[in-house]
C-alpha cells in the first residue's frame, strides 16, 4: 500500500474536497462514520465487514473498533480518524480494493493500546522505558478478530 | 464508484436461464453467472495474458516441450511416451485441445485419456457407463459424440443447486478404497475433492479394459502407492535402455498435497487457486484458475501478514530447494541407467542385473512423484525434498550395483 | 484474589539488591528477580522434572551417550575427539560440569573450552582480554580463577538495566565480518543474539592461539561455511580411516534457524524456548529454558491456533523426516568409508582416492551441519532435508569414486 507523506496527504485531501467528491464520500458513502465510536458505523462501509465480522467473535468484543485503532489521547484522536477517514473513503471511491491491510503507522497505534490497557500485565516483559519487543498481535494475533 | 458497487451487488442474483443437467457449454451457465464466466474464460489464454516470466520459474501456461528444456528426460522416459511429447500444462479451457494434439500415444489413445479433459463427459459417461467410456478408443468416443467442450462448468457444479459435485466415478472409488465416503464430505473438502478428481496419480487396469484406478488403497505416500503397485506387479512400460520394470506417475498434486501443512491446516485447493475476489460488496471466487503466484495478495495475504514480495520469496525458496534436489536425482538416475547399460554391454547376466533394475524402478518413481507434481514443491515442501533424497540415494546404489554386478570372464 | 495479585505485580519491581556488573552467581540476581531466578535453575535438573520420552525423541536433557545410541558415529568420527566422548546435551546450570568430565579432549582442553560454559567468564574476559583467556589451557584457568558458576544471569543481561547484553567478542566480531554491526541491534533481534553468542558452529584459530572464530564471512548456509573452510585449507581431523580432511561441524542453531521460515518471520530463540508465563496478573519471560515440546501450549499455540496435540505433531513429523535421511546419509558415509578403506587396502594411491576422499569431506560436513543441529531439523524442516539429500549424493559419490579408483596390477 503506498505510503501517505504528509504533504502528498494535504494535497490529496485538497484535490479530494475541491472535486467535491471527497466530500460525496464523505457523506454518501458515510465516511462520518470516523467520527463516531459506534462499531457499527465502520460497516457503514461492505469493506469494513470481515473485520467486523470477525471482531464481534473474538475476545474483545466489548472493546470498540476505536478503542484499538484510534488513538485514546484527545488531538492525536481527531488527526487520525479524519486521516484514515479520508484514507478509507479515498480509496473506497477510487481503488478496487481487493485486500485490506493495516498500515504500520496504525499498527503502532494499535500496540500502544494495547499496552494502555494491559499495562500491568506486560509491565515486567514490556517495561515503558523500551519500545515493544514488537507488535503484541505478532503472538496474539487474534485477539482483535479472532483467528 | 459507490453507486455502480451498490448495483452490482444486487445484480449478481439473477437467474436468467434455466440450466440443464451436466449441460457442457460455459456460454450457457455465463449467461446466470457473468463473473465467473468471464474469469473462466480467461484459463484459454492465460499465457497472453499474463506474462509468467515475472512471476515464477516452474510454471506457467505457455505450453513449452518438457523434452527440450531437460533433453535428459528423453534418457529417463526411454520407451514410454513421455519420451515422445510432454509439456507444461496450460489453463483448463485448453484441455481438449490438448490432449488431441499430444503425439503422445499418438491414435492410440483409449477413451480413458478423455476422462479429465472436457465437460461432456459427465452427460457421456452417463450415458455409456464408466467402463464401456474407458475401452472406446478416444478417437471414436469424439466422432460418435462430437465431443466439443474442454473442462468447464458442469465438471464442478450440480446445475440447479450450483453446489460443488463430483462427475466422475474414479475419485469416489479410490477413496471408498482407503474408507473414505465421499458422499459425506464437508463443503470445504469439496473445495479439495472436485480438483482431486483429476490432479492425481492414476493407470489404467487392464490391457483392453484400460479402467482408470487412483492406487490409493495403502495411502498417499510415495512409499504406499509403490506398495500398491510392487503387490499387483504392475509397470507402465520396461525401461528402454535398463530393461527395468518402470512406474511413469502423473501430477500427482492432491497426494503430495495432502502431506503439508497447508492440508494439515485444512487450507484447499481452491483457497489458493481459486481465492475470493471481491466485485463491489459481494465476494466471489475467482474462476481463472491458474498459478497463485500470479495472485500472491489476493490468495496467500488473506492467511499471511507477510508483504506480497516475502510471500512469492518463500514460493521460491521453496521450490529453489526442490529443483536442486529434482536436478541431483535426475543426474543420479542418468548415471544409473549408464551404468547398468555398461554392465549389460559387457555381459552382465539379467541375475546380476536384477538389484540394479529394482533399484532403478524405486528412485524414478519418487524422482517422478515430484517432477511429475506441478509445485515444483510447493505443495508440500519438506516432504518434496524428502522423496527426492531417498530417490538420490536409490539411485546412486544402482549406479553402484551395476557396477559391482560381475562381468563374465574372457 | 485480586489483592494478592496486586501485590504480585507490584513485587516483581523491589529491588532487595544491587547487582554488581557481572555478577556470576544468580542466587544474587535471583533475590531481585525470584520467578526468573527459581525458573531458572529448573534447567540443572530438567531431565529430573519432565520423563521426555513421553513428549519427544530427538531432544530431552538427558546426557545419554550419543555414541552408544548410534555405534556407526564411531566410524564416521575415527580419529576425531568426538568419537572418544559424545553426549546429548542438558540444561544451562549443567554446563561446567559437563565441559570439565567430559573424556573429549581430557586434559588437553584450551581456555577456549570455557567460553560457553560459564558465568565466569565476561568478568575474566575482561581482566585477562579474549586472546589470553583462548590461549590459557582450561584446567589452569578454572584453578587460578576459582570458576565455580555454570551459565547464568550475566551471560545474557546487563545488571544495571536487565537489558540483554553481548557477553563475549566472538559473536559480535563474525556479524561484523558479515557487515552487521550487532551494537544496532534491535530488541526482537537481541532475543536471539544472546543465543547465537554460544549456539553456533565455531573453529579455533592458531595452534597455540585457540583463538575462537565463526566461520561466516561467506554466510550462514552449509555452501557457505564449506567455502570459508575450503578457501584457508581449514581441517578439523585428518580422518583415521579414509585420510580426507574433515571438518566437524559443532551446534549451528543459529545457521540453521537464520534459514526457516520462523526466522523469515522475525521469530527468535527466546519466543520458542522462553516463552511468556503469566503469573498472578503479570507476564514474565520463562526462565525454565528447556525443549518446546514439554510446553507447546504456550509456547506454540499463542501463535498457531491448532491443538497442542496437531502442533506436537508437526514438530515430530517435520523431525522424523529429517531423521530418515539423516540415517540414511549416515549408512551412505560409512559404505564411502568401508569403500575407501578397501580401495586403499587393494592398493589404490592417494592419487587416485583424491576424488573419493574430497567427496567424504563434503558429505560428511553437510550431514554433520543437521546432525550436530540440535533440533532434528524443526529449526528448518526444508533446509535440513535438502542439506541432508545434498549429503547422501556426495556420499554415494565418494563411494563409486573409490570403486572406480584403478588398483595397481597384481
Ligand atoms: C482488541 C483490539 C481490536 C479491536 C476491538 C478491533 N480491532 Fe481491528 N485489528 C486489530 C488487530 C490486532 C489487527 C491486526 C493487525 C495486524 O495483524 O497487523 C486488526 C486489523 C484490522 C483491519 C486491517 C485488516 C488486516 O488484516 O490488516 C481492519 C480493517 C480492522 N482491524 C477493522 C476493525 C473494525 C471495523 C473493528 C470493529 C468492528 C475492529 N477492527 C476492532 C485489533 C482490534
Ligand atoms: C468510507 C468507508 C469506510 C468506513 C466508514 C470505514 N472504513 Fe476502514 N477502510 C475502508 C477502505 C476502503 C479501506 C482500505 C484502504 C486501503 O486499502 O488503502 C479501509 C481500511 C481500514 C484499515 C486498514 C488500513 C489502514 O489504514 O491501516 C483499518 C484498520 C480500518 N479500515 C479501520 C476502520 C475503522 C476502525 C472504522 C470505523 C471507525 C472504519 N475502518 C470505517 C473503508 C472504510
Ligand atoms: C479498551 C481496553 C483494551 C484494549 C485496547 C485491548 N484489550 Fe486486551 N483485553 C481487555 C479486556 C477487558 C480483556 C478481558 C480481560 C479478562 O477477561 O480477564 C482483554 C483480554 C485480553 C487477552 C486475554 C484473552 C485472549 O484474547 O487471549 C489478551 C491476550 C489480550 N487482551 C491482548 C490484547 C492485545 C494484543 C490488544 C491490542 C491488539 C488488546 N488486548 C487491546 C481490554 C483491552
Ligand atoms: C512472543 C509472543 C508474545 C508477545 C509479543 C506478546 N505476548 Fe502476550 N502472551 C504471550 C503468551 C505465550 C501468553 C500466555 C501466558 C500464559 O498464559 O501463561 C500471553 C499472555 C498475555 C495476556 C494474558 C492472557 C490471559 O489469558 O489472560 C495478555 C493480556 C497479554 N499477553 C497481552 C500482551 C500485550 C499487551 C502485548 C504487547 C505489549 C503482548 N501480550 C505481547 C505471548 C506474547
Ligand atoms: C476434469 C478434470 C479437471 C478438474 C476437475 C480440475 N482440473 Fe485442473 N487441469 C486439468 C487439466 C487436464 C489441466 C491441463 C490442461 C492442459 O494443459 O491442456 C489442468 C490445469 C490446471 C492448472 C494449470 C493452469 C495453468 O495455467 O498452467 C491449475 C492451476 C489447475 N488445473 C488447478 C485446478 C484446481 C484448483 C481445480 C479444482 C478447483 C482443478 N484444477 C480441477 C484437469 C482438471
Ligand atoms: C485422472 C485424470 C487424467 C487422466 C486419466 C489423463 N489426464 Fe491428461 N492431464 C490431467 C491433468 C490434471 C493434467 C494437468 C497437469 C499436468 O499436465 O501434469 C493433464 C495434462 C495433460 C496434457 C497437457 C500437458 C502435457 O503433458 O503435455 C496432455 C497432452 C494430456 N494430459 C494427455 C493425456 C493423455 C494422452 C491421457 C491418456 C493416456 C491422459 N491425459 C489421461 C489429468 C488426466
Ligand atoms: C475446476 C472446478 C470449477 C469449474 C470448472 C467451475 N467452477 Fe464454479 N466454483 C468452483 C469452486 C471450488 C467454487 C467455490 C464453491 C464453494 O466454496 O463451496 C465455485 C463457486 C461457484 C459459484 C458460487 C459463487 C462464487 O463465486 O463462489 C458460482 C456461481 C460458480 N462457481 C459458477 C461457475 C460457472 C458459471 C462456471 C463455468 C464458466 C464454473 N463455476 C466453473 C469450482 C469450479
Ligand atoms: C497454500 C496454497 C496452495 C494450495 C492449498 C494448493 N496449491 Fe497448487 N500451487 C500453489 C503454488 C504457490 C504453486 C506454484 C505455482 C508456480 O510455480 O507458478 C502451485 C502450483 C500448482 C499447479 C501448477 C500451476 C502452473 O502454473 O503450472 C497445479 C496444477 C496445482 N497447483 C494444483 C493444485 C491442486 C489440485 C491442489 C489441491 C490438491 C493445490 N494445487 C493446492 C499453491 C497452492
Ligand atoms: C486459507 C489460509 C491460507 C492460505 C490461502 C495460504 N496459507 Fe500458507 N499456511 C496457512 C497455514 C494455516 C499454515 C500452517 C502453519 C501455521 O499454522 O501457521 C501455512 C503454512 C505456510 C508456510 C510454511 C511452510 C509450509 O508450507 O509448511 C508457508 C511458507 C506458507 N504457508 C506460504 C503461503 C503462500 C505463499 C500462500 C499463497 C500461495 C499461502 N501460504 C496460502 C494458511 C494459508
Ligand atoms: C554462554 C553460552 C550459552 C548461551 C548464551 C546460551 N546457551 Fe543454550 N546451552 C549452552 C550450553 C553449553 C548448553 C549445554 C549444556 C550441557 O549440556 O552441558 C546449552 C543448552 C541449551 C538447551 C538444551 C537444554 C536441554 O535441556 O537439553 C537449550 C534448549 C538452549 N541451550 C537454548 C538456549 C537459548 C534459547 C538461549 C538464548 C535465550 C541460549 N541457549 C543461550 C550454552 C549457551
Ligand atoms: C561457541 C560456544 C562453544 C564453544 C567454544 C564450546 N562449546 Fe561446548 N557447547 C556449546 C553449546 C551451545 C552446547 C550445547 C549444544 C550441544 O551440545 O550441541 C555445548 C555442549 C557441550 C557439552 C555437552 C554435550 C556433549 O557434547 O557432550 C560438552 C561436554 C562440551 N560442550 C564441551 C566443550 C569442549 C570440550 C569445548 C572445547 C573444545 C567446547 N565445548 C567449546 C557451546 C560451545
Ligand atoms: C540464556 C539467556 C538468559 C539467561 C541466562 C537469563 N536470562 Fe533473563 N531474559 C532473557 C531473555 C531473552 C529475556 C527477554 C528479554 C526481552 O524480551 O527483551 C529475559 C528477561 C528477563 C527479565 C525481564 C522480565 C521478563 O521476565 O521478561 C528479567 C527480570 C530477567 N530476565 C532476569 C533473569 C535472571 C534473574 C536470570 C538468572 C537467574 C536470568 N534472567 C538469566 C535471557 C536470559
Ligand atoms: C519456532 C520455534 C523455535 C524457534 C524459533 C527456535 N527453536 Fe530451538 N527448538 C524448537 C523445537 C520444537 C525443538 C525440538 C525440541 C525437541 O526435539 O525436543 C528445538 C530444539 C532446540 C535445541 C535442543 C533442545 C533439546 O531438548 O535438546 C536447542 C539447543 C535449540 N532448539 C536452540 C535454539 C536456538 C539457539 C534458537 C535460535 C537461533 C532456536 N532454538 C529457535 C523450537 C524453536
Ligand atoms: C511468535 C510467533 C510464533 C511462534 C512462537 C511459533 N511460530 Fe510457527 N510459525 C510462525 C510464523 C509467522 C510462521 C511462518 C508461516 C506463516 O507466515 O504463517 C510459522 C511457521 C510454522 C510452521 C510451518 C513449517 C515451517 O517451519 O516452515 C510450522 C509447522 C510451525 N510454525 C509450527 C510451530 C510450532 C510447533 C511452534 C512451537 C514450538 C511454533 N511454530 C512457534 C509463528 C510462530
Ligand atoms: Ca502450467
Ligand atoms: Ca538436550
Amino acid at each position: 500500500m503506498r505510503p501517505w507523506t504528509g504533504a502528498g496527504l494535504a494535497l490529496a485531501f485538497l484535490a479530494g474536497t475541491v472535486l467535491g467528491l471527497g466530500a460525496y464520500t464523505f457523506v454518501y458513502g458515510k465516511g462520518y462514520s470516523y467520527l463516531l465510536d459506534d462499531p457499527a458505523a465502520c460497516v457503514n462501509c461492505h469493506i469494513m465487514r470481515d473485520n467486523y465480522d470477525t471482531w464481534a467473535v473474538a475476545t474483545h468484543r466489548t472493546v470498540s473498533c476505536n478503542q484499538c485503532h484510534v488513538p485514546a489521547s484527545g488531538a492525536a484522536k481527531y488527526l487520525s480518524k479524519a486521516r484514515n477517514g479520508f484514507l478509507h473513503a479515498y480509496a473506497f471511491t477510487f481503488k478496487d480494493v481487493q485486500t485490506v491491510r493495516i498500515r504500520p503507522s496504525n499498527q503502532r497505534v494499535l500496540t500502544a493500546n494495547c499496552q494502555a490497557c494491559h499495562t500491568r500485565m506486560v509491565a515486567m516483559i514490556e517495561p515503558r522505558s523500551t519500545a515493544p519487543s514488537r507488535f503484541c498481535f505478532a503472538c496474539h494475533k487474534g485477539a482483535g478478530h479472532g483467528f | 464508484t459507490i453507486v455502480i458497487r451498490q448495483q452490482e451487488s444486487r445484480l449478481t442474483y439473477f437467474r436468467i436461464v434455466d440450466v440443464a443437467e451436466d449441460e457442457p457449454d460455459p456460454a450457457v451457465w455465463g449467461r446466470n453467472f457473468p463473473d465467473q464466466y468471464e474469469a473462466y474464460i480467461k484459463t484459454v489464454r492465460t499465457s497472453e495474458l499474463v506474462r509468467y516470466s515475472e512471476f515464477g520459474r516452474y510454471g506457467g501456461s505457455e505450453a513449452f516441450s518438457k523434452l527440450d528444456r531437460h533433453p535428459d528426460l528423453v534418457k529417463v522416459f526411454a520407451g514410454n511416451p513421455f519420451g515422445v511429447d510432454y509439456r507444461e500444462e496450460q489453463g483448463h479451457l485448453q484441455a481438449l485441445r490438448a490432449v488431441q494434439e499430444t503425439k503422445r500415444l499418438g491414435d492410440a489413445k483409449p477413451g480413458t485419456c478423455m476422462t479429465c479433459k472436457s465437460s461432456d463427459v459427465p452427460r457421456l459417461m452417463k450415458r455409456l457407463g464408466a467402463a464401456r467410456f474407458y475401452a472406446t478408443p478416444m478417437k471414436e468416443l469424439i466422432a460418435q459424440n462430437n465431443i466439443k467442450h474442454a473442462i468447464s462448468c458442469a465438471d464442478c457444479h450440480d446445475s440447479k443447486t450450483m453446489a460443488l459435485r463430483l462427475s466422475r466415478p474414479a475419485f469416489a472409488e479410490a477413496m471408498r478404497a482407503r474408507g473414505i465416503d465421499v458422499g459425506a464430505a464437508s463443503r470445504q473438502e469439496m473445495r479439495t475433492y472436485v480438483c482431486a478428481q483429476c490432479h492425481v496419480e492414476y493407470y489404467f487396469r487392464g490391457a483392453t479394459e484400460k479402467y482408470l484406478v487412483f492406487p490409493w488403497s495403502k495411502g498417499l505416500r510415495i512409499e504406499n502407492i509403490e506398495a500398491y503397485y510392487d503387490e499387483i506387479k504392475f509397470k507402465d512400460w520396461e525401461h528402454a535402455i535398463t530393461k527395468a520394470p518402470m512406474i511413469k506417475i502423473q501430477h500427482p498434486e492432491f497426494e503430495l498435497w495432502s502431506s503439508g501443512n497447508h492440508a494439515r491446516s485444512g487450507v484447499g485447493c481452491a483457497d489458493c487457486h481459486m481465492p475470493y475476489r471481491r466485485v463491489g460488496s459481494v465476494k466471489v471466487t475467482d474462476h481463472w484458475i491458474r498459478s497463485p503466484l500470479m495472485n500472491v495478495q489476493n490468495v496467500c495475504a488473506t492467511c499471511h501478514r507477510q508483504s506480497e514480495a516475502e510471500l512469492r520469496a518463500r514460493i521460491l525458496e521453496a521450490q529453489d530447494r526442490t529443483y536442486q534436489l529434482l536436478s541431483q536425482a535426475e543426474r543420479a538416475i542418468t548415471d544409473a541407467v549408464a551404468a547398468i547399460e555398461k554392465a549389460a554391454s559387457e555381459g552382465a547376466t539379467d541375475q546380476a542385473l536384477a538389484e540394479a533394475r529394482a533399484l532403478h524402478r524405486r528412485a524414478q518413481i519418487r524422482w517422478d512423484f515430484i517432477s511429475a507434481e506441478n509445485s515444483m514443491g510447493f505443495h508440500s515442501p519438506q516432504e518434496a525434498v524428502r522423496v527426492l533424497g531417498d530417490a538420490i540415494d536409490r539411485a546412486r546404489q544402482a549406479e553402484i550395483a551395476a557396477l559391482r554386478a560381475p562381468r563374465p570372464r574372457r
